[in-house]
């Protein structure tokens, strides 16, 4: 089993014919991944990797059936994209696209939620579960079936987590990025609920950083309502106050989302948290010989 | 991107947010000249950081030479760690009242936020909670008339008031500003209210560098240094940081982690480079060179390639070497997309990669303390 | 039984110290209906008929629980009114405003579907479950609990309808003016399904007019999918062609929406059509009389 | 309310849409020397009705001279009833393709809706469904490019090609036109493909009668008689009819069935004239005064108080006898919110109101026949 998506889901690549998309709808192939469409305005009528091309979203679902989309345009064409899929009755779009206008993003998550659609992004890796779909851009050899469910902000830093943990044995059952954007359509409380109904993830991973307080939220709901266990990496430990290091959400502002009140709630909440990525495995070996040890 | 005060003050106006007589200054004279017509002045640094008033970066003056007297000493003084190349020349405001108005985006809601006191003038988080109205704003209907007599209502305001009819004139302006201009803040504290008009004293403008693009007309503000400046160019985020280890990684969360890592062994990172996003190997190789232009001890390069390809990465670090001699040691970690060929163009160069993080963190450490 | 609104229906009055607000206020107080609250902004702490008023719906909503709010604020201010409304979680709105910009009502409507929220009028009379709640302008003596349910474009024409019911000695389980507008929150398909689950509603009444297609639509409806007994009356049938009869509904155009094509249609779905007003009670005996037989 | 084409092309070209070169000219002279500078010319009729090509509204002129005389016949002619005031002179087209495009309000999806078709030129209804497109747009988000594509889509347009980019530019600005302007139908039908370029060859624009308190620049035209002006600016529906019964109702629909129920029996109704809405009785009379302007033989007064209420109306109709003396009988049919007030108002002037709408209306059938 796997949250969001599993062996079943077709999935279309809008801005397929791009370098990023066609590249990448050739990986997703090649994990396994049905990719069944492609979208492309005026492109309509081509094969990439033979997969159809199709001028709009509207004409690829009336030729088949779609459950998820994942979207490579350009940041400035992205908004509409993304309007496109939720209009065509997509309620699963990964918007990999990085330096979209945050009111844009704002517009893509307030039309997501008329049309009840979840959004993966933007400026995230996608997500993956293992061995069944891939929706993503993520590199295909580090994700190997498993129980352990990985959640994570940063995309290079959680395929250096999944990487550790197959290292050390352990496969992944979904590994989904948040993106590392201010405004992203899903937070660590929603993926956690998902793995927490999902009876074949055994663990959790959850790779944090500095900025923003969804880790907070995360501890807290990791405290009130999950069963689960959870082990955690944070990234940002030492970052300089006040200098920002790349992603929106990680600025560091008036003392809220530092690392040591992630750190802190994290704990408070009985979740482990790894100095060093390679350190993960090790505690996540701790925390299930404990369970099974119970 | 922030903007000075006075920055942001024209953009106020250009949307018909009532703001104080004045002009900027970038000598005494013009200090001293733009009071001539005010009478008596106030004369404020133009710095982009808070806490400018404590620091004594505000004075006022009740003649031109008084003005002129203020402006010399505060021109070219530092605030924070800002010098000040700028003062703000502006008429002294009868205040009544202080408020304080803002709007930003809530990443938690995902929508414009918009937040408002009757306690202005102090930092907001020291207001306590019951004189902060906090409101959402639905981004798809905007700032609609009834949000603005919600916020009234609950800021306990007359309505009758006039103050009150050109506070929602400005609530409802502000947000038309905030969302025309791609804005990620926009902080009107105080916001007054001095001879029954109400008056933006202040103004914190920061836009979007996303959106920069479709905002040209916005002018821009350097608030990097010579190399940040050289990586922006590259679409790549750059911090300087202290250490004399340069650091190349892909992702914000990777190049977050590297410094840690290096940190936790010990070592000193000059900077933060994030060079993710699918740059291809010319812009790689770009930012290389500006990596060694700090002069750095040890160059380490963590790469997991997923979007970026290693086989660019690895192009990008041959040529470079292929181009000038490079004296200082270079660690270079690669896996993900493309690997196997990125380590074959490497060891056509005779050089070779790490596969774990750790390990090449550890050895560069150990280069740099030689 | 009644549909939509019940003698638990708590109501709150938008625009309540306007002239038309304030009277109709008192009136639907006299009739029995809950009116708990009124909003005028600026007019906060004020009673009227000694319901207390409120400077936002926000306020109100959180002393009184409110289930369906009246809005009598001037067109150029009624999409506020109602979008206030929604926001605040009020699931029925009527709207009495007329010359409302059929723009602003097209909005209204969208967002009353975001919102869940059903929405009758604008340009409408109200609705009125006989003897327990009117929300509306309607005279509250002809208004006398029984089991026919009516519906409606036109308020007056209505009346008239009810008028001769009553006179025939027929009560009125619910009444529902859908508005004389292009563009109105219920049609008459929305109104027959909510009648044909009503178990006390024995038979409807429905008063079409000349212009659109929504009689059209619920001849279609009453044929595929109604076992109650629907009759009808019609109004336009002298209006000369391409002549505006006051409502932009009822415009004819193009051969559309004329009294024929409704009438034909009506007929072909078993209903019957009065020639004349007064004439509907008869209809309405003999289709009750054929069903008793039955 | 309806422009004429004229109007509408201005409105388009405001709106950045194409439109052919071109003046509008009120005399044969005036036709004549806007031909000059266009060598030859269409002269059009503008009239606000459609089929004026087949009525012979539409001219055309290789020469000043030629226009000049076009002009001539055609000012002054009458199609379909409309009197030709003004002709718009526009440059002749060399097209190759004719399109249709329109937007308006589709009442049962309760939003706009674009139409458009590839078979452009002839009556939309004539054009087989499947040349036609049909797009019910979004009012809140609005013309989105992803919608204008599935448009471009389903016309199976090329993509590539240039009047493709030109048609979405059009659809974009039309849309931002009928939704800036609030408008009930924009349509251009023929959108012609010509030398490459795409115009609009014709404008048919209906804008909302109820936003024109907002739409203030817009021009105003009058389509109403003498008569229906002034009942539109005692803000009544009024539409002349050709018979001698007077009519008062209130409400559209009842308005109606009055009319209905006169013809019923007999009666021909010399008005349609709707005085719902709660009309105060200072204008209840004006309007009283506005019906026995046609010189009607009997007046019918046909009130089920609702919103208008029944004391407003007896007010007016005292009102009205008191002042001026009427030859004609007025028959009253008073129910409804206030009945006992406005029976006990008219009783004191010693009239009589019936009960039911049927009996009243035989009543004054019966008295236009004598």
């Amino acid at each position: 089993m796997a949250i969001y998506v599993d062996g079943d889901t077709q999935v279309l690549v809008q801005g397929i014919t791009g370098k990023q998309g066609s590249f990448h709808a050739g990986q997703m192939l090649a994990y396994g991944t049905k990719v069944v469409a492609g979208v492309s305005p005026g492109k309509g009528g081509q094969k990439v990797h033979d997969i159809p091309v199709y001028d709009t979203v509207q004409a690829a679902c009336a030729e088949h059936s779609i459950h998820a989309s994942i979207i490579f345009v350009p940041a400035a064409f992205a908004k509409d994209a993304a309007l496109e899929a939720f209009h065509s009755g997509i309620k699963l779009v990964a918007v990999i696209t990085e330096h979209i206008p945050v009111h844009d993003a704002m517009e893509i998550m307030a039309q997501a939620k008329i049309h009840g659609a979840t959004v993966v992004g933007p400026n995230t890796y996608g997500l993956v579960s293992s061995g069944l779909c891939k929706i993503g851009i993520m590199p295909n050899n580090f994700f190997k079936p498993g129980k352990i469910g990985v959640v994570a902000r940063s995309g290079t830093l959680s395929y250096e987590i999944v990487g550790n943990l197959l290292e050390a044995g352990y496969g992944t059952s979904t590994v989904v990025g948040l993106g590392g954007d201010r405004i992203v359509g899903l937070s660590f409380v929603d993926v956690l609920q998902e793995f927490e109904k999902d009876a074949e993830t055994e663990a959790i991973v959850m790779v944090g950083e500095i900025g923003g307080n969804a880790e907070e939220e995360a501890a807290e709901f990791i405290k009130s309502s999950m069963d689960t266990p959870v082990v955690a990496y944070l990234a940002g430990k030492s970052a300089p106050e006040g200098k920002r290091m790349g992603h929106a959400g990680a600025i560091i502002e008036r003392g809220k989302g530092t690392f040591a009140s992630k750190e802190s709630a994290l704990k408070n909440a009985g979740v482990p948290v790894a100095d060093l990525p390679f350190e993960v495995p090790k505690l996540l070996e701790e925390i299930l010989t404990g369970r099974r040890g119970k | 991107m922030k903007y000075f005060e006075y920055m942001g003050k024209s953009l106020f106006k250009e949307y018909g947010i009532p703001v104080p007589d004045g002009a900027v200054a970038e000598t005494p004279d013009e200090a001293a000249e733009i009071t001539k017509k005010l009478g008596s002045a106030v004369i404020k640094s133009q710095v982009l950081t808070g806490g400018r008033g404590k620091a004594g970066g505000v004075k006022f003056a009740d003649s031109p030479e008084e003005a002129g007297k203020a402006a010399e000493e505060l021109l070219g003084q530092e605030i924070k760690g800002y010098k000040v190349e700028r003062v703000l020349v502006e008429e002294k405001l009868n205040i009544e009242k202080e408020l304080y108005l803002a709007i930003t985006i809530d990443s938690t809601k995902k929508s414009p936020v918009l937040i408002a006191s009757t306690k202005g003038g102090m930092d907001i988080e020291e207001v306590p909670e019951e004189y902060i109205v906090k409101k959402n704003i639905d981004v798809l209907t905007g700032m609609e008339p009834f949000v603005i007599r919600e916020i009234v209502s609950e800021l306990g305001f007359d309505f009758k008031a006039e103050t009150s009819k050109q506070f929602m004139k400005i609530v409802s302006k502000l947000y038309q500003a905030f969302r025309a201009l791609d804005a990620e803040l926009m902080e009107i504290n105080p916001l007054v209210i001095a001879d029954g008009q109400v008056i933006a004293a202040d103004a914190k403008v920061t836009i979007d560098d996303c959106a920069r693009y479709r905002q040209k007309d916005l002018p821009y503000v350097e608030e990097k240094t010579v190399i940040e400046k050289k990586a922006a160019e590259l679409g790549l985020a750059y911090v300087e940081l202290e250490g004399d280890i340069a650091v190349m990684a892909n992702g914000a969360g990777m190049s977050m982690a590297t410094l840690d890592i290096l940190q936790y062994y010990g070592g000193k990172p000059a900077n933060f480079l994030d060079a993710g996003g699918g740059a291809g190997s010319e812009t790689m190789a770009r930012a290389i060179e500006l990596l060694l232009e700090k002069k750095p001890r040890v160059i380490f390069i963590n790469i997991f390639g997923g979007i970026t390809r290693c086989d660019d990465v690895a192009n990008a670090i041959t040529q470079v070497l292929g181009q000038q001699k490079i004296e200082i040691p270079v660690v270079i970690r690669l896996v993900g997309t493309n690997e196997e060929e990125g380590r074959r163009i490497l060891e056509a160069q005779s050089l070779s990669a790490y596969n774990l993080m750790h390990e090449a963190a550890q050895k560069a450490v150990e280069l740099a303390r030689k």
